[in-house]
């Protein structure tokens, strides 16, 4: 983890309202397990006044660089879609813990699904579970034509099946309309996307392993303000996981969501 | 000696300059960071006597300026704090203030008695302003009665001085103040948060599940000045003054209104490593605007001229 | 009609969205930029017995995300307003809320008497809560003894509906609202200013000649919402809702607090336009949230779903 | 006055923190009086709120251009420093009511007495004076020689002395100084700089006539808030007049400085 003024390397639209940002920086050579995500401050003055988490989309420590991909949304993220080539942004990162890459073995097929904008870090982890020799299937899902993105990276992994709620590209419906029948078989499942979604892949009938990626509206980023938290699902009255810092991935069933 | 050191009733500070209690836990993650040896203190979580999961989520939401939360207190509870969060605290050189919390006055009163005999902790804050919880937290701080008797009974069984931590949402703090005083206090530390609320524009209801939080950072910091101001010229105490500070020029600005410390919250978070960037920088703010000693600008607004005549170099 | 119109006691809004007072003159200098028509209404700038210079400058200072004043009621005096400030309002099809402000309850009382008479003036707005001057303001906003007497005496002689401008310089809002509601108020407006400082970084003495001032602008929005919410669900009178407001999304969340219309005060320094803007974004903010008439956003945080169903389209 | 959306055409430091800055728009055409203001929002966030107000320094009505001169000091003209030629800034304006160059005739000698930022709404004035006839003595103090600018420019239009208060350039001393020793006959005299120096400029001793522009802080910029009053002096308790509707610029004696 570090604090470091990143440098714009390229930030261009991919889909309606969703950029694709590149920073540079030494942060990009701590950037260990796919899942972490960077804590941004998108302004140098008040407005807005919270950092902005963002997850890690792709890592090339070769070049010193890490890609973020976000939807524009509010004030912050607004802010960060109209940053330019060369600008310098103050990135706090690489914070949490995330997808455990470890638990899947050569040979394992590994499910990811993600769900709108919680697709951008199975990329990076898709790359790097292909790097290990694993197979990929990807279940991503989106709410119109126009907002699908990174559809051809994913098909170079393996196996991609897309769904759009509004049925204007791909398969009408949810993630799991396609789960449903697709039919797939997988060692361990991956996710990342709205809490409806996480929940349906919760009880692990896709995949005898599961690790799923929270999101929370956070403060520190660092695990000291305790915004994040969300109970542990083990019984012990009061247990509790951050989102910052023990996540944002956990083991299907570790929290409750 | 440095032009920062500052003593205070059980602390001997080498800068007046510390993380806000619930804005740097206690401190394990920070210390990732840097050394916190470099701190004049921390200001640790709230501790009660049980483990507290606090409120649902979410928790925090930003406002112009500003930040609500509605934490409600989560801790690990007194006996943790005792084995585990002041132990690590020990490796470095820093006095800590054990801010204190609670449900009933017995609550208080045994959080004091045991925390206050770590070694390392060198004075309480009593937390009589939390916001974000139904019992205890604010209620002993907006009727004077009750906040004098529960510092008279901390004080009892503290073995360090006590500062008691007053809320910015009373008609007349001073009279609080007066009250605490009278209840024995060393000092105090103000401001707590501001109670506020903020809703969703697409869900009509509150963006926090506790549907109100407390206000704080930048945009509360008029109003910290005004009711440290008034408290530092009715009350003989000293005060560690907080509630928006982001900058070297904000800690000056908070000891001209009266206090002889601050303590920085909210901007922990934007900026983590602004403790010591404002310890760096202090030094030299202080000699540019002709002090010798920082202690030089507590009160500088309201105290008169000729005695301050005396400290100018 | 309009999905914008609101009825409040004594007018009729063709829109809910007007300038606060104290920020809006009596109208003069904003004519010279837009049409005072689009206006829901007008508060005009407090009015007392005698003119008033109020206090000595600087009178304004900037703090992060708004802004102090401590204007101190200058205004040209009660019987100029009358022949010359209101009767230029005329020309404009826009209803007038007199703000009220006076030293003493015969101030209040005989301003009252004699402005609810001017045939534009649809409503009062009585100042419990100016927070400065030294005498009256908000003396009578932090008592609820005081604040419901005033409010009966006023009641008694106004030809006109009657609201009250409360202070959020206090513990417990509710009761004071309570309290005029019981002096028999026909409304509430809310916030006026919270009472801030800044200090000169240089001079070590306070920005405003006057010490403190009151703060307003973005920084207090949340402030002003969370009493909203609490006095809108224990009260049953109307609130006109203010406090930072800057943008329809703004306007919305005001309602969704409680607020049957709203005020939008420092902006005007900031955007002099704020309010047609505003007023023109407005129809299709609604539109686009889903709401046939923006009332059916008043109090919608807290009233049950089974009601607010009934309003949905 | 209006509200415009005004194009920076050059911004650039012409003294040690000092800025010229070039903005086009309607507005220009409307600048009637030298030693009116703009009141300008200098972000577009939250952070500086209020705009903030700066005197007019050169109005060129044919390219719709005018020129303000500002000392980078705290936040907004901080910002304001960095404003780059085509981005917009949001400029209310003109505002107020200048110095009535009606008030010299033709043949007539004009003294322009100037302090550190008060010099910029000056010089439009001695142009404007030259233009109708009207000979222009200017005499400017400043702090030291690093923040000396337009001393070229006003010595075009006329004599023109300078001090600096730590004598690193011209006289040393302030402009007082100068105009107890220079002996300078006037039969007008306009003015713009700090209180203090307002102040000893008041007494008329300098020339029948004075004009002096004063400063205030201020919040809507054009009469409606009663931020910048000042008393008159004209014995009638209570009266008053507006820095900003109602001045900058008052008649030596119309108000307590
Ligand atoms: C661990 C983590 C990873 C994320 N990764 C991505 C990503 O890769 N791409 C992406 O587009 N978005 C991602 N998000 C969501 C992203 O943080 C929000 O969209 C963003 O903060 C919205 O900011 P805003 O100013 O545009 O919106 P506003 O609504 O104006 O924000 C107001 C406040 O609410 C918070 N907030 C709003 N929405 C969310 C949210 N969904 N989650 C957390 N806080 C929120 C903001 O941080 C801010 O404090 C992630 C969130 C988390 C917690
Ligand atoms: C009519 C008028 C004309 C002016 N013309 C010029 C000019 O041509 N060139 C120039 O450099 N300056 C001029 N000033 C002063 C200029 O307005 C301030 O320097 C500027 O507002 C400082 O803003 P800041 O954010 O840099 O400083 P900050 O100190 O951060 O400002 C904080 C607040 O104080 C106000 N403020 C600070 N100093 C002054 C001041 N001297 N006068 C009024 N308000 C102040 C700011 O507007 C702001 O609201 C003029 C002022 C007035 C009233
Ligand atoms: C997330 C958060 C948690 C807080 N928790 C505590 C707490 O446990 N005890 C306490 O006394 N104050 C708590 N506070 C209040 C701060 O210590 C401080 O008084 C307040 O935030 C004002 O300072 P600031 O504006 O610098 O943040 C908390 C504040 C925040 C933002
Ligand atoms: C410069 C200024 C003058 C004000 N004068 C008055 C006044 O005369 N009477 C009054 O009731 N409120 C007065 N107010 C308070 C406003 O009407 C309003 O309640 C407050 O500013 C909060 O709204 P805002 O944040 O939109 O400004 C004044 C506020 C400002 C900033
Ligand atoms: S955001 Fe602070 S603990 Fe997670
Ligand atoms: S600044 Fe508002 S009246 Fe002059």
């Amino acid at each position: 983890m570090r604090k470091e003024m990143c440098t714009v390397v390229q930030n261009k639209e991919i889909a309606h309202s969703v950029y694709e940002l590149t920073l540079s920086g030494q942060m990009a050579g701590e950037m260990d397990e796919p899942g972490q995500f960077v804590h941004i401050r998108v302004s140098d003055n008040l407005d807005p006044l919270l950092r902005r988490p963002i997850s890690i989309a792709a890592i090339n420590k070769d070049k010193q660089e890490y890609t973020i991909i976000f939807r524009k949304q509010g004030r912050g993220t607004s802010l960060l879609a109209e940053k330019r080539p060369g600008e310098k942004v103050d990135v706090l990162g690489p914070l949490g813990n995330g997808f455990p890459t470890g638990e899947a073995r050569s040979g394992d097929t590994a499910l990811l699904v993600g769900g709108g904008i919680g697709v951008p870090p199975l990329y990076e982890l898709a790359k790097q579970l292909v790097d290990r020799g694993i197979k990929v299937i990807s279940v991503l899902g989106f709410q119109t034509a126009s907002a699908v993105f990174y559809e051809e990276e994913f098909s170079r992994m393996g196996e991609t099946y897309i769904a759009t709620a509004d049925g204007t590209y791909g398969r009408k419906g949810f993630v799991t309309s396609i789960l449903d029948e697709a039919d797939i078989q997988a060692d361990i499942l991956y996710s990342c996307g709205p809490t409806p979604m996480l929940r349906a892949l919760e009880a692990g009938m896709f995949a005898p392993k599961s690790f799923l990626s929270l999101e929370e509206r956070m403060s520190c980023g660092i695990g000291a303000c305790f915004a994040c938290v969300c109970p542990t699902k083990n019984g012990h009255e009061g247990d509790y996981r951050k989102v910052c810092s023990d996540g944002p991935v956990f083991r299907a069933g570790e929290v409750a969501i | 000696m440095s032009l920062l050191h500052i003593d205070l009733p059980g602390l001997s500070l080498k800068n007046p300059v510390m993380p806000a209690s619930g804005c740097f836990g206690f401190g394990k993650e920070f210390s990732q960071l840097f050394d916190l040896s470099v701190l004049g203190a921390i200001m640790v979580k709230a501790t009660t006597p049980e483990p507290r999961f606090g409120n649902p989520t979410p928790r925090v939401a930003e406002t112009p300026g500003g930040m609500l939360n509605a934490i409600g207190l989560q801790n690990p509870g007194l006996e943790k704090v005792m084995a585990e969060e002041l132990p690590r605290l020990e490796n470095y050189d820093v006095p800590i203030i054990a801010n204190v919390a609670g449900s009933t006055e017995e609550d208080y009163v045994h959080v004091a008695q045991e925390i206050s005999k770590a070694p390392n902790v060198h004075a309480l804050e009593l937390n009589i302003s939390c916001p974000n919880v139904k019992t205890g937290g604010i209620a002993f701080g907006t009727d004077p009665e009750m906040a004098r008797r529960l510092t008279r009974k901390v004080k009892e069984v503290s073995q360090v001085p006590v500062y008691v931590k007053l809320s910015p949402n009373v008609t007349n703090i001073v009279s609080i103040a007066k009250a605490v005083q009278e209840g024995g206090a060393d000092g105090l530390t103000m401001i707590n948060t501001l109670l506020g609320m903020r809703l969703d524009l697409q869900t009509a209801k509150p963006i926090l599940a506790n549907v109100t939080g407390g206000l704080s950072g930048a945009a509360v910091k008029p109003v910290a000045l005004r009711m440290i101001y008034e408290v530092s010229q009715q009350v003989d105490l000293p005060i560690i003054g907080m509630g928006g500070i982001q900058s070297a020029q904000d800690v000056i600005e908070f000891f001209y209104a009266g206090a002889s410390a601050v303590a920085v919250g909210t901007q922990n978070f934007i900026d983590p490593f602004v403790c010591p960037a404002i310890i760096e920088e202090l030094p030299e703010l202080v000699a540019e605007l002709g002090y010798s000693h920082i202690s030089e600008c507590t009160g500088r607004s309201w105290k008169r001229n000729e005695k301050l005549a005396y400290h100018r170099a």
